[in-house]
């Protein structure tokens, strides 16, 4: 019973038709195509009429096949799947092959051009002629949705998505929501103060009717699918009963241990062994660190457990694992700085006047350590020259290769504030200085103006090897001024690092537990990097944030929101269709040796220990036929993409190459078979 | 053996989701490069079956591509990296069977890098064509000495081979 | 041969009147025969259904006796071995021309078993090696066989030695297959018996499995990484594991069910004598892709570390017994026309 | 252990007492270390300004000349390590380089597979193979109260040893350290000596080694220990030449790092040829140690 | 493999250059963003530091590079090398502007091309370089007259059995010739 195919090709206006001859093509197809009744080429198979043509044809010559070769099927396969459909004809029966991206656009010789659109149209119509009807599976979409992180961007999320009335469940890392933003001091460039316009979100997402909070927690495990996530989550022991506490603190302010603060202080300041990381921190609930508890070191103390007035610390708390069942995640983890030290050459941990950012922005931040005085490390010396470094650890394929987009912003920013708080002569080395956004240029030309000494160069090392009597004492920056193509050195008190931002640690960890993948730098890619950027990959899985790569504070406001968007359509769809291009193993054949087990990094292979077999649990597996081609047996097949289909198309695409020899009937036996 | 008139064929597997985009990519910047690719869509890198391998070149193809994306990328999270040791593995084989190694190349390139796409068939076909062309059907072919042995049964045999019709 | 055919050679069957039946043994070791014979009593069944009407190696019978014979009157021919010479390839043509049913039987005739490893080389080098090139040949005059040699008489013929040996399906067209080296009695014996009742599946077929040794092995299995592939001198298997979860090269997920497991069963991997199951088109790149998936690496050079160093016999591992039935059927030949005088396959020397 | 070793031109005439000194260690240390027969000069920087491929191919006749069970070359001179360790790696990654320093090898009969063998610092060799707890059994002087300088410079650390920072190297700082001595912290550690910009540019080659010397005046050492026979020459025999252009007053012992340990590890000074550098430093070794060190490696 | 199809925009000097290095066009890359020329240490002795070097090359200003005395004042101390955020070898493409201005004669005001022959002469002739035949032939040839200042240091080499007067010649003095010969005739960069 042999297939019937017709065969489309598109001029695409003069896209095509321009280096390819369509005619020609067409007529190849027709004529040297087994099974092709149909082959035409027209203007442009995408609009109304070329949809229409391939609809007629469905109907009226009976065709079983189509093949539309035309652009990249990433443009139009819906399309052309829409019009089989409007003519009756399953929709997966259609095969697309692009002779624009791959062929016209690409090759300069109108001759190899149009050989090579055969062999791609041979190879499609060889193909689709073992293309099998599949219909796509649709699943319920559960309301509630999960959001990991609680910075600005996960914020951002929640408060969008349970203001619109729908559950969300917040897991947090850390012991208080806020991210980074909440250490920040002041904000670009519109100067204000970072706390103000963050803590009202803080509590309202504290307080929001629709959101369960679960700080200091951590995602344990995600599985299911699209619509129907299970998500287990690590909720930490506090060590503090989170409903009896009522945040009075006196356990905090009695607390006798004092630790150096690494995480939100980033190093300069201290605080408690049982603490709040700080005074806006929501849930107000504290925590104890039991790494530092004195309690926890040698069994003595209890000056909290004595004191609390609500008997709510609880030294024999334990992890405890919640299980939540929802329908979309959105990721928002944020990110890391990068660590300075890995860059000897700017002497960062060993010269003592030489900060990260983070530091920075807490010694400057009026909630901070010094009370917002701009000091060294003596405590005291307010410094009178400061040297701002630019792109460490960005821009540098020693380190990241990427650009991290908000250090130039905020080296303004801080050279401001130097200069507001301490009048101190700036420096700020730069390679190019990026300020693309509203006002941001405007507030480059405000710090031109307040007398900020720009240097373009990247700063080769900084250093107390003194070697003139005026750098006695200082910390040293060389470098080339590459304006003036000399090498300079500038003596300063101070130096700022402006490192880069990095993935969190465990991104990649994270993204595994999703389904998620990263780029080569550790950033969450997303569907599509300009017409879907907080969607990924994997269905109902959405990013937001810096986890997704580089961006200042509105941008990921704008991603929260935009991915909250994403998540309210496929509430209110209610029902999300699944692609039908999944694999199956012919449980009969199958001997059980389980190779194909770990292959699937959904967990969609399961092995049925009763009967010795292993089984594709279809609504996890994501098609990408792996475990097809890893089955020793090749016992499972790969839907819409299996074996037959690609030996076919292999074939086709080499219609022209000598054929094998040998085979019996062929030219060589036929000397002596006797037909 | 680098014969100028010799247009080597060559299949090439991309994946869905970074090489096939590259390509596309490819297309829309311009970036001129060899028509001598054939490009066969699949969803992932990890799909690529030895096999497919083979049966191109057993069908004449005188090189294969397998692009995927760039390790750590993978749009199935880490199958690539299952490309890569089944690519390690045909390449084993195939040099013990005196396939010259260029003729089958692993290539990594995201949808943003139309040009690496672009230059890795120029570096192939480059290659390819260098080698001359494969011709593995004509590796079957017995030689000349088979063909006339044959002959003389034949003679020998008429009789015996002769059908009535 | 279509169906009705082998209908009417049903039907011949069942009116008592006895079917004809030829054994023939071309480029193989001869194991295919003793494993026939390893029916046992069962020969009195078999000879009771069955007129052996050629089989050189049992009966007294002539090339001349078959070419007399009409078209199609041998009822089944069991052709064991691969094509290699000129002979060969004559009676194959011929067998196919007189037999109704023609079985592929055994390894060396489905897929060229052992003898096809040799297509990694070519004539030269084979002969070479053969008659010149082993530490006991003592060869000086260099003599190597000719096809023709004159003598006063006349000229004598041999038999042309082929470069590549092919399987049987190569050479002619074949109704069915029986894999093994050697098949296993109790497979032969069930397809003698398919073969009497007439019950054959549809012509082309494989008589046999679809599953894999791995049905058949009672180890326990678990999720496969592998770090280091190992060779049989190198570990004491544990008696109740995988042994692909050891380290060792088994053969048993990619093979044809049909042996009753025997290598794994007393410690050894699996080698692969059973070919493919179903329609898996090559047996070394299922397997090549199989064990690759497991290599428990990430990093590049790792992963051909590991390669390189557990299997430094990729073909021999991988096609022991399906090199000529494989889809690249043999090593790459030296570029000059006529395979002679040119250096062998480069993967003849490794 | 056995390790073939390249000690390098320098190393048989002007730098003798490295030689000499690593050669004793080795004894102590008991670690054997095989000459490679027939070695040639690496070329040190002066052939890759002339020719890159003869540069490459002078080098590669010494990877090749290796017998195969040497598979690690051990060579104490930086530029003779460097020179070495780069030839390895750029025909590792450059196809190019391989085959056509293997064409030119092939006239001399050799043939080269980058990666056979290892090229190694003597340094390395002994703070990795060696480690701290053998070394620390073998102490017979502690260096207690002698404040040392580790001298790195540049072709040791730079650009791929591969065992140490490339910035701020602290290997030599902790094997001192081990040895009881208190190491110097000075920033200038793996600056430049100059190289051969004494034969170029006095004044620029001069400037270089003031600021090492100066460094580590200022940071109170008593003596800089070097790794490389140029940055011993540099800094020890052009010490005056620079005190003069300077107006200085340097008097900064400059010794080969094999030398001190020597004496950490018993050997006394005719041992490691201590005595050999211009401006001596057995003086403020015997001060800083109290008495004499022991005699004859006893 | 990036820069292939690029490479015909910019200036045949630069081709030149890279063509020259292993891994030097990676210089495609330069940002031009000085962390070279800050970290030489002889960067302030330059006539033009190597970041500006490198824009001349790209604009094909190769007299002037040429000319130049920054690859001599080079030290080979790779400092630009490994703090390159580009990754590009800069020291290695100085070597390769050394290799073009002692080809092409350019190389006018310093001493170091006739350092470089005197010391390649020896391994040459020996197999091994020669500290006391170099410098004194290299100063009797180049610099007779500052060879009297270097006198007390050279005493005081000499007095501690520091100066051999004799070098020491390989036996496979015919191996190195031939392969130094075969890798002159294929020639250019490895």
């Amino acid at each position: 019973m042999a297939e019937r195919v017709g065969v489309y090709v598109c001029h695409c206006g003069s896209n095509i038709a321009g280096k390819v001859d369509v005619a020609d093509v067409a007529k190849f197809a027709s004529e040297h195509i087994k099974d092709v009744v149909v082959a035409r080429d027209y203007k442009f198979m995408c609009s109304d009429l070329g949809q229409k043509m391939v609809e007629e044809d469905i109907k009226k010559e009976g065709l079983t096949r189509v093949v539309v070769a035309a652009c990249s099927p990433h443009l139009h396969e819906k399309t052309f799947r829409r019009a089989c459909s409007n003519g009756g004809l399953n929709p997966y029966l259609l095969d697309m092959t692009n002779i624009r991206e791959h062929c016209s656009w690409v090759h300069k010789d109108p001759v190899a051009a149009t050989e090579k659109a055969k062999s791609l149209v041979s190879a499609s119509a060889e193909r689709v002629k073992f293309q099998q009807p599949l219909e796509p599976m649709y699943v319920d979409v559960n309301p509630t949705t999960l959001v990991v992180g609680g910075g600005i961007a996960g914020l951002q999320a929640t408060l969008e998505l349970a203001d619109a009335g729908h559950k969300v469940v917040l897991v947090e890392r850390l012991p208080s929501i806020g991210g980074h933003m909440a250490q920040f001091d002041k904000t670009f460039p519109t100067l204000d103060c970072s706390a103000c316009i963050l803590t009202p979100k803080m509590s309202e997402v504290g307080q929001h009717e629709n959101v369960r909070l679960l700080t200091y927690a951590e995602l344990e495990e995600v599985t299911g699918s699209v619509g129907n996530f299970h998500v287990k989550i690590r909720q930490k022991a506090r060590k503090v009963d989170f409903d009896l506490c009522t945040g009075c603190g006196i356990c905090v302010e009695k607390c006798p241990r004092k630790v150096v603060d690494t995480e939100f202080e980033a190093g300069m300041g201290m605080r408690k062994a049982i603490y709040m990381p700080f005074p806006q921190a929501v849930p107000r609930v504290p925590v104890l660190d039991t790494e530092s508890c004195i309690w926890f070191e040698r069994q003595r103390c209890q000056t909290c457990e004595k004191l609390c007035p609500t008997k709510a610390i609880r030294f024999d708390q334990e992890d405890e694992i919640i299980e939540v069942d929802v329908g979309n995640i959105i990721i928002a983890t944020g990110w890391k700085p990068f660590d300075c030290t890995k860059i000897p050459q700017y002497g960062y941990g060993r010269l003592p006047n030489v900060y990260t950012g983070m530091e920075f922005e807490r010694l400057c931040n009026a909630a901070g350590p010094t009370s917002g005085k701009i000091v060294l490390r003596d405590g005291k010396t307010v410094p009178k020259s400061v040297a701002i470094i630019h792109c460490v650890g960005s821009r540098d394929l020693n380190h990241n290769p990427y650009c991290s987009g908000i250090c130039c912003m905020a080296a303004l920013k801080f050279a401001h504030l130097l200069i507001e708080k301490t009048g101190a002569q700036v420096y700020s080395f730069y390679i190019d200085i990026r300020t693309n956004q509203k006002d941001y240029e405007e507030f480059y030309q405000r710090l031109l103006q307040e007398g900020v000494h720009f240097v373009r160069g990247k700063v080769s090392e900084v250093t107390d090897a003194t070697r003139r009597p005026d750098e006695t004492g200082k910390t040293i920056v060389q470098c080339e001024d590459t304006l003036t193509g000399r090498q300079e050195r500038y003596p300063v008190d101070m130096v700022i690092l402006m490192g880069a931002l990095e993935p969190q640690f465990d991104a990649r960890e994270l993204g595994l537990k999703c389904g998620i993948s990263c780029s080569m730098a550790g950033f969450y890619t997303e569907r599509h990097p300009k017409l879907d950027p907080v969607a990924t990959m994997t269905d109902g899985i959405f990013i937001a944030g810096v986890c997704q790569g580089p961006k200042d504070i509105p941008a990921s406001v704008v991603q929260g929101a935009a991915a909250a968007a994403r998540v309210a359509g496929m509430i209110t769809k209610g029902k999300v269709m699944i692609e039908p291009i999944v694999a199956s193993i012919r449980e009969e054949d199958c001997s059980g040796c389980r190779i194909c087990n770990n292959m699937c990094p959904y967990n969609a292979i399961e092995f049925d220990e009763t009967r010795a077999v292993s089984r594709v649990i279809t609504a996890l597996c994501k098609g990408c036929g792996t475990c097809v081609s890893a089955c020793p047996a090749g016992v499972i097949e790969g839907a819409h993409f299996n074996n037959s289909q690609i030996f076919a198309e292999i074939e086709g695409a080499l219609w022209d190459a000598v054929p094998p020899a040998g085979v019996p009937g062929e030219s060589e036996s036929a000397g002596v078979s006797a037909s | 053996m680098s014969d100028d008139s010799f247009e080597p064929k060559i299949v090439g597997f991309l994946c869905n989701w970074c090489s096939y985009r590259a390509a596309d990519l490819a297309g829309t910047a311009r970036i001129s490069h060899a028509p001598n690719v054939r490009i066969i869509r699949v969803m992932c890198s990890g799909r690529v079956d030895p096999t497919f391998v083979l049966k191109a070149l057993s069908l004449g193809a005188d090189g294969v591509m397998i692009a995927g994306c760039h390790p750590g990328e993978c749009h199935y999270i880490e199958q690539n990296y299952k490309a890569m040791r089944r690519y390690y593995m045909l390449q084993h084989t195939l040099k013990a069977m005196g396939v010259e190694e260029q003729r089958v190349q692993l290539v990594w390139a995201s949808a943003a890098e139309g040009q690496q796409l672009a230059d890795a068939i120029d570096k192939l076909v480059a290659d390819v064509k260098a080698l001359g062309p494969l011709g593995w059907s004509k590796n079957w072919a017995e030689n000349g000495d088979r063909i006339r042995a044959l002959e003389d049964i034949v003679n020998e045999h008429k009789e015996a081979l002769e059908v009535p019709r | 041969m279509s169906k009705t055919e082998n209908m009417a050679a049903t039907e011949a069957a069942e009116a008592k009147s006895k079917g004809k039946l030829a054994i023939y043994w071309a480029a193989s070791c001869g194991g295919c025969e003793i494993s026939t014979l390893g029916i046992d009593t069962k020969i009195l069944d078999l000879a009771a259904a069955f007129d052996i009407v050629f089989c050189p190696c049992i009966t007294d019978g002539k090339t001349r006796d078959v070419e007399k014979m009409a078209d199609g009157e041998i009822d089944v021919c069991l052709f064991n071995g691969g094509i290699r010479t000129s002979e060969n390839e004559y009676m194959a043509q011929l067998l196919r021309r007189k037999s109704k049913v023609l079985v592929a039987f055994g390894s060396c005739a489905t897929e060229g078993c052992i003898p096809g490893l040799a297509n990694l080389h070519d004539r030269k080098s084979i002969f070479d090696n053969t008659y010149q090139e082993t530490c006991s040949t003592d060869n000086e005059a260099g003599v190597r066989p000719q096809s023709v040699t004159q003598v006063p008489e006349g000229d004598l013929h041999l038999p042309v030695f082929y470069d590549t040996l092919r399987t049987l399906d190569q050479t002619v067209k074949v109704d069915y297959y029986l894999p093994g080296c050697p098949p296993e009695s109790d497979r032969i014996w069930e397809a003698i018996e398919a073969i009497m009742a007439g019950q054959l599946p549809p012509p082309g077929s494989v008589i046999g499995s679809n599953t894999t040794v791995c049905d058949f092995c009672n180890r326990t299995r678990s999720e496969k990484k592998i770090k280091e592939f190992k060779r049989t001198w190198e570990v004491i298997p544990d008696p109740d594991t995988c042994l692909l979860e050891q380290g060792l090269v088994c053969c048993g997920p990619a093979t044809r069910a049909g042996c009753g497991c025997l290598c794994p069963q007393v410690n050894s991997p699996c080698i692969g004598c059973y070919g493919p199951p179903g329609d898996a088109q090559d047996f070394g790149a299922r397997l090549m892709s199989a064990l690759a998936s497991v290599i428990d690496s990430n990093d590049p050079r790792e992963i051909q570390a590991i390669i390189e160093r557990g299997i430094p016999d990729p073909v021999g591992t991988f096609y022991r017994f399906s090199l000529a039935g494989s889809l690249l059927r043999r090593g790459k030949r030296p570029e000059a026309e006529n395979g002679h005088g040119q250096q062998a396959a480069t993967g003849g020397a490794s | 252990m056995k390790y073939a070793y390249y000690p390098g031109c320098s190393l048989e005439a002007g730098s003798a007492a490295y030689d000499v000194s690593v050669r004793a260690v080795a004894k102590v240390l008991g670690f054997e270390l095989e000459e490679l027969d027939d070695w040639n000069c690496c070329g040190a920087t002066e052939y890759f300004s002339q020719d890159e491929l003869v540069a490459t191919s002078v080098i590669a006749r010494n990877l090749a000349i290796c017998r195969p069970d040497q598979k690690e070359l051990i060579a104490p001179c930086a530029a003779c390590f460097l020179n070495l360790k780069k030839t390895d790696q750029l025909m590792a990654e450059h196809s190019e380089v391989r085959s056509k320093v293997n064409e030119a090898l092939a006239a001399g009969g050799l043939h080269y597979d980058p990666g056979q063998v290892r090229v190694r610092h003597l340094l390395d060799l002994i703070y990795t193979d060696i480690g701290e707890a053998a070394l620390r059994e073998k102490i017979k002087q502690p260096l207690t109260g002698l404040r040392v300088a580790p001298y790195y410079g540049c072709q040791v650390v730079r650009p791929m040893n591969g065992f140490d920072n490339t910035e701020y190297p602290m290997k030599m700082d902790e094997l001192f350290t081990w040895l009881g001595a208190e190491v110097v912290d000075y920033p200038v550690k793996a600056h430049c000596c100059g190289g051969h910009m004494t034969q170029i540019s006095e004044g620029a080659a001069y400037e270089l080694i003031r600021r090492l010397l100066d460094s580590a005046v200022e940071h109170e050492a008593d003596l800089i220990l070097c790794m490389c026979p140029m940055c011993q020459l540099n800094l020890d025999a052009y010490q005056a030449l620079v005190s003069s252009y300077f107006q200085k007053n340097f008097q900064m012992p400059i010794i080969f790092f094999t030398q001190l340990l020597g004496v950490a590890l018993g050997l006394d000074f005719e041992t490691v040829k201590i005595g050999k550098e211009i401006v001596s430093a057995g003086p403020v070794i015997k001060a800083k140690l109290g008495a004499a060190p022991s005699q004859t490696g006893a | 493999m990036v820069t292939d199809t690029h490479q015909d925009h910019r200036s045949d000097f630069f081709q030149e250059v890279v063509s020259d290095t292993p891994g030097g066009e990676q210089l495609a890359h330069c940002l031009q963003c000085g962390s070279c020329g800050g970290s030489c240490p002889n960067g302030s002795d330059m006539q033009y530091t190597p970041r500006t070097i490198f824009a001349m090359i790209n604009a094909g200003r190769r007299e002037e590079v040429l000319a130049a005395n920054t690859m001599w004042y080079c030290v080979s101390c790779y400092f630009c090398t490994t703090r390159c955020p580009q990754q590009i070898p800069i020291t290695d493409l100085m070597y390769a502007l050394k290799r073009l201005a002692i080809a092409e004669g350019k190389a006018k005001d310093t001493d170091a091309p006739a350092l470089a022959r005197t010391f390649t002469g020896f391994v040459e002739n020996f197999g091994r370089s020669f500290e006391f035949g170099l410098a004194s032939r290299y100063y009797l040839l180049n610099k007779p007259l500052s060879m009297f200042k270097l006198v007390p240091m050279g005493m005081g080499l000499f007095t501690r059995g520091r100066l051999h007067l004799l070098p020491n010649r390989i036996r496979q003095m015919d191996q190195l010739r031939a392969i130094i010969k075969k890798a002159r005739e294929i020639g250019g960069a490895s």
